[in-house]
């Protein structure tokens, strides 16, 4: 076991070496960092100056290496409107971030875990029908535009909860407060990830359905009931594991939107006000993270899935 | 000899199957009818997109079935166009998509060894940015706009189906078809794009309309954020950024909601026909009772 | 296709002693990749030192069960699979050194007949196209000339001209076969590699394919590998057999040879095992061959058949059997009886001696 | 006294985009304790169709839609779902093709046996265990507590077979259906699994139903047999009288288009003309007529299983020699092509 998440992250590496080249490139792409500093009254020799202090006169692959030295050390390099270190803003930002989608992600498996299987054991029913055109109709449905629309009826219309923020300033709301602030966000997001969901872990059921194993199963006079929940669900952890793993980049992406919307103080706030300044470093440090929580996520799948499947070998 | 199934076209197969999916042959309906309407919009639209009407913020009128905006520009005209450009990402990304990918995961899947290794490096690397947060970085280096939208939509979008037909060319490859292809001494490019790639059009068509439907709602996304189609040009996406103040929220839907509600129907009708599409392409599928 | 053709035992032989297509030393390893990350590789051992003579005319069958490489040899033989070691002779030229420009000419010389009929056609193209694409590619017809040689093909496989604007959706399994067929003969081959052609067909079917073989070959001069797993059907076919266990041929003979005095004790097992459709012949207790195949990682050293085999000794286990000759039928060389068991050759050389 | 199992004109229908499709058509048959019964046919004959009807096993679009399967004197298809459960799995079991397939890929093979064990038996876990320990080695599994803990995976083609056989013994059935078990195993393995199958029956005297395509098969394994063909039963009759004096003329095509090791080399096979019929249901008449070398034209007639007779007006000794033509039940076909079965060599003996 220990073996096979070592070969995973080996696998990993050149991925991972992959990724901080392209977050290099585009960081570059966009611009020397002393752009930022030209002015009229900065002269070219400072500018020079400070440019050989901070190696730009080197080859961009030895500037590579050297930001990717400093990468290690964990320096993300520092805000260029702030001056603020970028990994102190993200662990300030990733708290709410991770409460958003943790929940977003938990509700979403408790929706669509058991509505696809229903879907899938019974086919064709009228609730099956329902289940999946409303989880079309809610994939199709702009996450930003639904935002707006709840904003519409229970903030301006209903005045039932609040639109913006994660506490009510000045107030002392406590649990009680948080929750208020998150239920549109979180609705956001599993309305927008719940859909696809069902229908994959509707079709991944449906398939084990029509295994041969399954009919083995009916034929030991084990009951439906076991029949079902026991070599079905037994067997559809695998689909759902996989499921779990593919959230994570999504809800990573549209957690974006969602905190934009509701003005949410996470990581995706800051990153979306950081491209409007162009704040690079910081764009690249976000970028980075989630690459790696993106790689680390897929990790964590393949283990599970590895878990779960004895027909997968950990040597 | 009496043939083993009654004599029926491809296409005709797939089209009567397509049939049978109620709400999939409806959405094609739809989705037809908002291509057409869509196209026509300079013919049928009563204001240019960008013209200044004069009037700001007024409320349906039989002037302006749908009202005029902040900048006093008619919704009505303005949906259609937006619809257009809508029409325009979505198609023109998922034909980027489409030739990047499939060229890709052919020559993968194919020619394998050192290529392969490389081609699927990269697309892990791709895989492993959140998506969204990839779309966003590359629109805020290259400056927004229309067709730095669709390029940057249309490069992050083929990992996925490079390795959708990288598969099922392995699987293709050892078939005792393209085996017998082989054999018979039919050249490479035969065997790629005469008897493999027909065969790959299948799942292809089907990963495209979902390309279609998710390039539609990203561009949205993206034009709402302010990094995608920059006004004055109408695009479903920025006629719905400028709900984010308060006034027009409350007091102006009319500018916001039919952009909204026209991404639904057009993204519902896509989602739909690929749903059909899927139905009537998959030979596994069996034609099953479906209500 | 019923026509009165002589009878494959009977038939005066076809072949002379040159023949046609030499097999020698040939290997193909695979070499899978370990799960392990610092392990060696594995080698799978598919074929392993296989060496025969091929004659002009002839059906050379091919048994054995899983595992064996029966397959991987035939693929070979047709240049789908590179050999890992050892030659193949054809006419002149060593098929396995060849590239794929100096492969060209002789190509179309070697075909195949493939075991899942439903998957050997191009699901997405008219029988017309299939026929026509290597008819057209070679120039062994023009565009003129070429609807005229598909009918004729389609003809010789008992299909009516009509079946060319057909799909292969349209055709059952074993008309799917007959053109299979049709595309093998197509580009005039004269040896064709027929990997299990009927086993996936079903029982009432297989008689129509396996005479339609043996009436194409009488037709054009055809030279057959044929793969089989079961011995009935190989013995029907074949003039000469070749048993292979684990990648090896343990013992070859003339077909009526290895059924009426089968040497090697895997031979033997596997003839008493098949089925006998006569209930009068019911067997009480047959020697049924313990334990499964062993594993083509990591085989059993020596004879690779000893942890099977009734007859094993200890030096069964220390020295891995050559294939041998120990006896002859008639003057030619594919008169001779080949095998690889010591022990039964020891065996047979004692009774004869008593005799 | 009951039979073990009694099946009446069953008849099972599928329904599919395009309407119904009657694929069973009156299929009848019994089996009593400790016989072996054969069911031969090609693929879409039928027979495992009738095996799946019986155990309750269709796939959702398909049902019996006339019939009674009596199993110790207790109509199976009047039962409902929970009632049958108590059957299935515990008197009545059945044994598939694809053993890799059948058994599910998560579970150990302990497990597997141990679920069924405890389902009927209401064993307790440890002596469950045991049973299935027992179980796996009167499958003639060496080693079965490592087999009791081994995924199926891990498992080669014939061990895999055995633990699905375990499985089907695990509370001594009465009845054991066997689905062409040995069609993705190779001879060698094929004959361990036949010898297991015969001497599970001596040993145990329950019944077996043999389903396959192998006519050899039958030869060795049955006491009566069933020749199917296009969803009908076309031929009933105890092993010895079929190969000898087989009567319908599809039995007597199968037997001379089928290779055998018996044949002399000598002998031509006689191809079955045609393909099976692809939308046999709506066939009036016999269903093989288009393929048939005696075909008249009344036999477009609607067909029933009737005693054959040897000659015009003559019946047999065996009253349960039935047929499904017209033509063998008077009398009318040549007694001569039998014949050609009989063995042209001596059988092989090394």
């Amino acid at each position: 076991m220990t073996k096979y998440i070592l070969k995973r992250i080996l696998i990993a590496i050149p991925v991972l070496i992959g990724i901080t080249l392209v977050d290099y490139l585009i960081m570059s792409m966009a611009g020397s960092p002393l752009d930022m500093m030209r002015g009229p009254r900065v002269s070219q020799a400072a500018i020079d100056a400070r440019a050989i202090q901070l190696g730009l006169d080197q080859p961009w692959v030895v500037q590579y290496f050297v930001w990717l030295r400093q990468l290690l050390r964990g320096n993300l390099g520092y805000s260029i409107r702030g001056h603020e270190a970028v990994l102190a803003m993200i662990g300030r930002s990733i708290g709410p971030t991770l409460l958003l989608m943790g929940t977003s992600l938990a509700i979403t498996l408790l929706i669509a875990i058991p509505v696809g299987i229903y879907s899938a054991v019974h086919q064709y029913s009228i609730g099956d029908y329902a289940a999946v055109t409303l989880s079309f109709v809610g994939s199709s449905i702009p996450g930003f535009f639904l935002a707006l629309v709840l904003i519409y009826i229970f903030t301006v219309r209903l005045g039932w909860l609040p639109s913006s923020d994660m506490v009510t300033r000045g107030a002392e709301g406590g649990a009680l407060d948080l929750i208020r602030h998150m239920v549109m966000p979180v609705t956001v997001l599993v309305f927008s990830s719940v859909g696809s969901n069902i229908r994959y872990i509707r079709s991944a059921v449906l398939e084990i359905l029509q295994q041969d194993y399954m009919r083995t199963a009916r034929a030991k006079g084990i009951g439906r009931f076991l029949v079902i929940y026991k070599h079905g669900l037994r067997n559809a952890l695998l689909p759902i594991v996989t499921v779990i793993g593919m959230q994570i980049p999504t809800l990573f992406g549209g957690a974006v939107i969602v905190e934009q919307v509701f003005a949410w103080p996470g990581l995706g706030l800051m990153t979306m006000s950081a491209i409007l300044q162009r704040d690079y470093p910081v764009i690249m440090g976000i970028a980075l993270l989630s690459a790696v929580v993106v790689l680390v996520a897929n990790l964590i799948t393949d283990v599970l899935y590895a878990v779960v499947n004895p027909a997968i070998t950990y040597e | 000899m009496p043939p083993a199934a009654p004599s029926e076209r491809y296409l005709a197969t797939v089209w009567r199957r397509f049939r049978h999916h109620r709400l999939g042959t409806i959405s094609l309906a739809v989705l037809l009818l908002l291509l057409v309407v869509s196209l026509l919009a300079p013919v049928i639209a009563p204001y240019s997109p960008a013209a200044i009407t004069g009037k700001f913020h007024s409320g349906p009128s039989p002037e302006h079935w749908l009202g005029t905006d902040a900048s006093s520009r008619d919704v009505f005209s303005r949906l259609l166009y937006g619809m257009q450009t809508s029409m325009l990402v979505g198609f023109l990304v998922t034909i980027i998509t489409t030739v990047v990918g499939v060229l890709l995961g052919l020559i993968s899947g194919y020619f394998g060894g050192l290529v392969d290794i490389i081609i699927m490096r990269i697309t892990d690397i791709v895989m492993s940015f959140p998506y969204l947060l990839l779309v966003l970085v590359a629109a805020a280096i290259f400056s927004p706009g229309l067709w730095s939208i669709i390029l940057i939509l249309g490069f992050v979008n083929w990992p996925g189906l490079a390795r959708l037909v990288r598969g099922n060319v392995l699987a293709l490859r050892e078939s005792s078809f393209v085996q017998g292809a082989i054999v018979a001494g039919l050249p490479r490019r035969h065997i790629l794009f005469s008897e493999i790639l027909p065969n790959t059009v299948a799942p292809v068509l089907i990963y495209a309309t979902s390309v279609l439907s998710l390039s539609i709602l990203d561009e949205a996304a993206l034009s709402y954020l302010g990094q995608g189609v920059q006004p004055p040009m109408a695009s479903l996406g920025n006629m719905l950024g400028g709900a984010e103040s308060l006034t027009i929220l409350t007091s102006r839907p009319w500018i916001w909601l039919p952009p909204g509600i026209m991404i639904i129907v057009l993204v519902v009708a896509i989602n739909f026909v690929g749903d059909a599409l899927r139905d009537a392409l998959d030979p596994s599928r069996t034609e099953g009772s479906r209500s | 296709m019923t026509g009165d053709r002589p009878l494959p035992g009977l038939a005066t032989p076809a072949y002379d002693d040159s023949p046609l297509l030499t097999v020698s030393e040939l290997r193909r390893h695979y070499y899978a990749r370990s799960r392990r990350l610092f392990a060696s590789r594995q080698t799978i051992r598919a074929v392993d030192d296989v060496s025969f003579n091929l004659y002009e005319g002839e059906t050379l069958g091919l048994v054995g069960e899983s595992g064996s490489g029966k397959s991987t040899l035939g693929r070979q033989l047709v240049g789908l699979e590179r050999p890992t070691a050892g030659s193949i002779h054809y006419r002149g030229h060593v098929l396995s050194r060849l590239d794929a420009r100096e492969m060209a000419p002789i190509r179309t010389d070697l075909q195949m007949i493939f075991q899942d009929a439903y998957a050997s056609l191009n699901p997405r193209k008219p029988i017309f196209d299939i026929l026509a694409a290597p008819l057209l590619y070679h120039r062994l017809e023009t565009r003129k000339t070429v609807e005229r040689r598909v009918d004729e093909l389609l003809a010789m496989v008992g299909l009516a001209a009509g079946a060319k604007a057909r799909y292969p959706h349209e055709f059952s399994g074993g008309q799917r076969q007959r053109l299979g067929i049709a595309r093998a003969i197509s580009v005039k081959p004269r040896v064709i590699v027929c990997d299990e052609p009927v086993s996936a067909l079903d029982v009432s079917i297989q008689a129509q394919i396996l005479n339609l073989l043996l009436d194409l070959q009488d037709e054009l001069g055809l030279t057959y590998l044929f793969i089989g797993h079961g011995l009935p059907v190989v013995n029907y076919m074949s003039d000469r057999i070749a048993v292979m266990y684990l990648g090896k041929i343990v013992e070859l003979a003339p077909a009526e040879e290895l059924f009426r005095r089968p040497l090697h004790p895997y031979t033997r097992a596997l003839i008493a095992a098949a089925p006998v459709p006569d209930p009068r012949l019911r067997r009480s207790d047959v020697e049924l061959l313990e334990g499964d195949i062993a594993s083509n990682v990591t085989p059993p050293g020596g004879c690779s058949f000893h942890p099977r085999c009734p007859l094993a000794e200890a030096g069964c286990r220390l020295e891995e059997p050559a294939l041998t000759m120990v006896r002859s039928y008639g003057e030619r060389p594919a008169d001779r009886h080949l095998l690889a068991c010591p022990v039964a050759a020891r065996d047979l050389m004692t009774k004869e001696a008593v005799t | 006294m009951t039979r073990l199992l009694d099946v009446r004109s069953l008849e099972t229908t599928f329904s599919s985009d395009f309407g119904e499709k009657t694929v069973l058509n009156e299929v009848s048959f019994q089996i009593d304790k400790g016989e072996i019964l054969g069911i031969v046919g090609e693929s879409g004959s039928g027979k495992s169709v009738t095996a799946l009807s019986i155990m309750g096993l269709l796939a959702a679009n398909g049902r019996v839609s006339q019939g009674e399967v009596y199993f110790q004197g207790v109509d199976l298809l009047a039962l409902d779902e929970k009632e049958l459960d108590r059957v299935r799995g515990n008197r009545l079991t059945m044994v598939f093709q694809d053993a890799l397939s059948s058994l599910d890929p998560v579970f150990t093979i302990g497990s597997q046996i141990m679920e069924s064990i405890r389902a009927h038996l209401r064993l307790p876990r440890q002596e469950a265990w045991r049973r299935a320990v027992g179980l796996l080695d009167q499958v003639g599994l060496t080693d079965p507590e490592r087999i009791m803990a081994a995924y199926p995976h891990t498992l080669s083609g014939g061990m895999r077979q055995r633990a699905m056989i375990a499985i089907a013994l695990a509370c001594d059935p009465d009845l054991l259906i066997a689905d062409e078990p040995t069609t993705a195993l190779d001879v060698t393995i094929q004959a361990q699994i036949m010898a297991l199958l015969g001497r599970l029956r001596r040993d145990t005297g329950m019944g077996l139903i043999l389903i396959t395509h192998d006519i050899g098969l039958i030869a060795e394994m049955a006491d009566r047999v069933l020749v199917m063909y296009a969803g009908q039963v076309v031929e009933q009759s105890d092993v010895h009288t079929l190969f000898d004096q087989p009567a319908h003329p599809y039995t007597r095509a199968l037997m001379l288009a089928v290779p055998t090791l018996l044949d002399s080399r000598e002998r031509r096979l006689r191809p079955i003309a045609g393909v099976v019929p692809e939308n046999y249901e709506s066939m009036t008449g016999c269903r093989f007529r288009d393929r048939c070398r005696y075909a008249v034209s009344a036999c477009a007639e609607p067909q029933a299983l009737e005693a054959f007779s040897l000659q015009a007006g003559e019946r047999l000794p065996d009253p349960g020699h039935l047929v499904r033509c017209h033509r063998a039940a008077a009398g009318e076909l040549p007694t001569t092509e039998s014949v050609l079965l009989q063995p042209a060599a001596a059988v092989v003996s090394p």
